[in-house]
């Protein structure tokens, strides 16, 4: 067993471990921001399957501009007062 | 092995699918479905020892071994299409608060 | 009891899914396992030498020239060149939903959503930013023939770089109607090359251009300057989602 | 003549319809036109069946389209339906514009292509603005459910897709039947995309257990998106069914059984819920999801032609049905059907249109409908499948029960048995039912046509073609 093969089954374990956390836990925004994690995690293994170009498409959108809109849509349709 | 856990993390949206009734959690769980389903795409294309597909002045020739592009393309597909979906499904639990008040699809009234 | 009901279904689902694949009863499954793919037996192959409509054994980067395809980035040559009807579909995916979102969250009177005092080193940093990443983004899109990237994450950062402005200033609008003609107008071009291609070689979508020596910035034809129209046309589809994201309506 | 321009020009309207907002409605009815024009061009100038390449790369390596009398039958069936829906509802169309004509690219996408990736690509532009569209019926958290439940199945559809392309190298879908005959895959193998597919499939052609958006999304349905859900979407995802079931699907015995299964369950149930239904527009929808039930259950066992003249009837008389009782709904406020006793009384072109696509949708002999069940129900007998056609007549029954029900409602103002008196007349307004009634007419002539013609030329017309198309690639073009 490789060193690479080590990392990717870290980072595959870890995807489906938050991926439980993003779906089970209370807040809506500790959702939002492990979906997040999880598409970072997901830009890793697609470096390590040799695909830059798909890394980079999910890097900027999937990761950011995905996670930025959730994250608006929370802030706008939070009432006042209350945290997110 | 990834192919094996991106499997498995579809399977883990398709299970916050089912159980969840929240429309956050449900977009959540879709997206999180996609994620599995483009690493699972990606990983039909992978090459042991294959090169990134690029010709570069390094690896400047196509007799060398390479990873399958075609599921990289399909996979760059699929996430602009995803991002299409979620953006939607957004704006329309948005618009739902609006009306609403919740996020909550079985505390909605009427309709 | 939800739940329990969900686990069992995605477990009996999980169980198909494995069985299936990996554990085939007659041992005839002709499922490639993970790693164990032989390219020869896939239309890729050809993408990679580069010889679906003539013979061409090997195509050396900085030397071949005049090749159907002129890319030195073989995910590009795919997306733009040997599948570009499939990424004119996915262009019309995010444009439509661009419009879908513009139509849900339209509303008459406007302002940000997340009003606040900025100040003037947030407020003029921005702008710097954005010029950088704006630049950045251009670069991306018009080098997908030769790097990693191309027009989506090139549209995408100009679209951030927008953002960016949103946030630290109160008083910046971008001018959609500005964004909507950009968008429709590289759209229009997109379609337009499409059938100028009929006329002149008989396909649709065909790369009439030639298409130079693979790896210099002046080859693959056609493809730059498709992905220079993608990456505006995503650009501008992305600030609109994230234009109407960020406002809400006075209620009055 | 290049049938991608069928996909081309309605996206370039889109196009250009963003930039000068205000043409929309005429750029979107001239493209509506234009694609009716030049696809009726196309089937008469029609020689043989091809394959024609996207970009100048030839099949399989690049996208190509599949033009035979299959997807000819499918492009005249969507355009046509298209257009009509869209003459019909022009006061509906608002700022919706774009959305058609997007949707209507899709469509010809769909049914041309011959290409398992451009396929997902183009159900999910199709299914987008499909998402967009039935907002406008204000029941947007059934929209909501919705869009949840098509983005999954077209993940599930993708995955089948990639399934595929790992198994045999290839996405064009003749190069792969090709392949599966050559390489002599088992069905065992096969099992897990068929099912994957069918599953993604299943959801736009409202298969149960998919299908239970569609009352939700379109019970309150406008005379726009309600028919155009029910007709031109689901012949174009059908007429897909139909292309993956004839090439790639190489099912087992026992796989073939349980697929249908759950074809012929749709079709009993959905007959059954409609028998319960009490407003027009949802007995209509469940009785289209039965059509679908049925038409899928007979791509499954072989019999294409059949399945063809199934989806046609069914298209051709919704469209009639669904248009004039959302019209009806609309301008009175009210679909329930004993609210709406004797409209047809004032209204006799609408009603005798109407009778006609209901008479034609049961499968009464003089009508188009009588063709089409008939030669389903003689197929299957041929076949050796006894139980199937059993069902089919059982459920024609109960449909039929049902329509002349609505039927009587509709055209006595009265007590039944009795001559009403005037009194009992209620007032109707309907407005501007001119276009409709055009439309209604005739389509219900067509209806009778079809019905008293001889229907052996469009059957010769389509197994000679569409059947031997697949083989003659296989040997290898």
């Amino acid at each position: 067993m490789t060193i690479l093969q080590i990392v990717e089954i870290v980072v595959g374990v870890a995807m489906i471990v938050f991926g439980i956390l993003a779906i089970n836990t209370k807040k809506l925004i500790n959702s939002v921001i492990f979906l997040s994690v999880i598409s970072m995690l997901a830009v890793v293994s697609f470096m390590l399957m040799r695909a830059p170009d798909v890394a980079i498409t999910e890097a900027v959108i999937g990761s950011g501009l995905v996670t930025a809109i959730f994250v608006f849509t929370l802030y706008t349709t939070k009432k006042a007062g209350e945290k997110i | 092995m990834i192919q094996y856990l991106s499997i498995a993390l579809m399977l883990v949206g398709i299970y916050g699918l089912l159980s969840q009734r929240n429309m956050i959690k449900l977009i959540v769980s879709l997206n999180i479905f996609e994620i599995g389903l483009n690493i699972f795409i990606v990983s039909i294309g992978f090459v042991k020892d294959g090169l990134a597909p690029i010709l570069t002045s390094n690896h400047n020739s196509s007799a060398l071994l390479y990873v399958d592009p075609l599921p990289q393309a399909m996979v760059l597909t699929a996430i602009v299409i995803g991002v299409g979906i979620t953006a939607l499904a957004l704006a329309l639990a948005r618009k739902l608060y609006k009306t609403h008040g919740t996020y909550e699809l079985d505390e909605m009234e009427g309709e | 009891m939800k739940q329990v009901v969900s686990i069992l279904l995605v477990l009996a689902v999980g169980f198909f899914i494995f069985s299936a694949l990996y554990f085939p009863n007659q041992g005839d499954s002709a499922f490639d396992s993970y790693g164990e793919v032989d390219l020869d037996e896939r239309v890729s192959s050809s993408f990679i030498d580069k010889n679906v409509t003539g013979e061409n054994d090997e195509v050396v980067f900085g030397e071949s020239a005049n090749l159907e395809d002129g890319s030195a980035n073989y995910v590009t040559s795919v997306i733009v060149n040997y599948r570009s009807f499939d990424t004119l579909g996915e262009v019309t995916v995010l444009f439509i939903s661009a419009f879908g979102v513009g139509l849900l969250l339209s509303g008459r009177r406007k302002k940000q959503a997340f009003a606040h005092q900025p100040n003037f080193i947030l407020k003029y940093g921005a702008r710097l930013v954005f010029g950088i990443m704006v630049i950045f983004g251009v670069y991306m899109f018009s080098h997908g023939h030769l790097a990693p990237g191309g027009g989506f994450p090139g549209g995408a950062i100009i679209a951030a770089a927008l953002l960016l402005l949103y946030l630290a200033d109160n008083d910046f609008r971008a001018k959609m109607k500005a964004f909507k003609v950009t968008e429709g107008i590289a759209g229009s071009i997109y379609v337009i090359l499409g059938l100028l291609a009929i006329v002149i070689g008989g396909y649709f979508l065909m790369n009439f251009l030639p298409t130079g020596i693979v790896g210099t910035i002046f080859s693959a034809g056609l493809i730059p300057i498709i992905y220079v129209l993608i990456g505006l046309k995503v650009g501008s589809e992305i600030a609109g989602i994230v234009d109407s994201f960020l406002t809400v309506e006075v209620e009055k | 003549m290049n049938p991608a321009l069928l996909i081309a020009a309605p996206l370039l309207a889109a196009f250009i319809a963003v930039i000068f907002k205000k043409i929309d409605k005429v750029v979107l009815g001239v493209v509506a036109v234009g694609n009716i024009a030049y696809s009726i061009v196309m089937a008469v100038l029609f020689t043989g069946a091809t394959q024609i390449a996207i970009g100048g790369f030839a099949p399989p390596f690049g996208i190509s389209l599949v033009l035979d009398s299959y997807s000819l039958i499918g492009i005249l069936l969507v355009n046509v339906a298209f257009g009509l829906i869209l003459l019909m509802g022009t006061k509906l169309v608002g700022r919706y514009g774009i959305v058609l004509a997007v949707s209507l690219a899709a469509l010809n996408g769909i049914v041309l292509t011959g290409d398992l990736f451009n396929l997902f690509v183009f159900i999910e532009v199709a299914a987008i603005s499909a998402y967009i569209m039935t907002t406008m019926n204000k029941q947007l958290k059934h929209t909501f459910n919705y869009l949840i439940l098509g983005t999954l199945a077209s993940g599930l559809l993708l995955f089948g897709i990639a399934v595929l392309y790992n198994m045999f190298g290839s996405l064009n879908i003749i190069d792969i039947a090709s392949k599966l005959a050559i390489s002599g895959v088992s069905a065992g193998a096969m099992v897990l995309p068929i099912v994957f597919i069918f599953a993604g499939l299943s959801v736009e052609a409202k298969l149960i257990p998919f299908g239970g958006w569609v009352r939700g999304v379109l019970k309150k349905s406008n005379s726009l998106v309600g028919p155009l859900l029910v007709t031109g979407y689901a012949a174009a995802i059908l007429l897909v069914f139909g292309r993956l079931t004839s090439t790639i699907f190489i099912m087992s015995d026992g796989l073939k059984i349980a697929l249908t299964v759950v074809a012929v369950a749709t079709l009993v149930l959905a007959e059954f819920t409609a028998f319960s239904k009490k407003n027009l527009r949802e007995v209509l929808l469940f009785s289209s999801i039965a059509q679908s039930g049925l038409v899928v259950a007979l791509f499954l066992n072989g019999l294409t032609v059949a399945a063809i003249l199934v989806l046609v009837n069914n298209v051709v008389s919704k469209l009639v049905l669904f248009a004039l009782s959302a019209k009806i709904a609309d301008d009175t406020g009210t679909d329930k059907i004993s609210e709406l006793k004797g409209v047809f009384t004032k209204y006799r072109v609408l009603g005798v249109g109407f009778t006609i696509a209901a008479m034609s949708l049961i499968g009464l002999p003089m009508f188009f409908g009588f063709v089409a069940k008939a030669q389903a129900v003689m197929s299957l007998f041929e076949s050796g499948n006894l139980w199937l056609p059993a069902v089919i007549l059982l459920v024609s029954v109960i449909e039929g029960i049902y329509i002349i029900r609505i039927l009587t409602t509709l055209w006595n103002s009265g007590k039944e048995g009795q001559v009403p008196s005037k009194d009992a007349q209620k007032e109707y307004k309907l407005n501007g039912f001119v276009k409709v009634s055009i439309v209604a007419l005739v389509i219900g002539v067509l209806i009778v046509a079809a019905g008293i013609l001889p229907i052996t030329n469009i059957k010769e017309f389509l197994s000679s073609d569409f059947l031997s198309f697949i083989t003659r690639s296989m040997g290898g073009v």
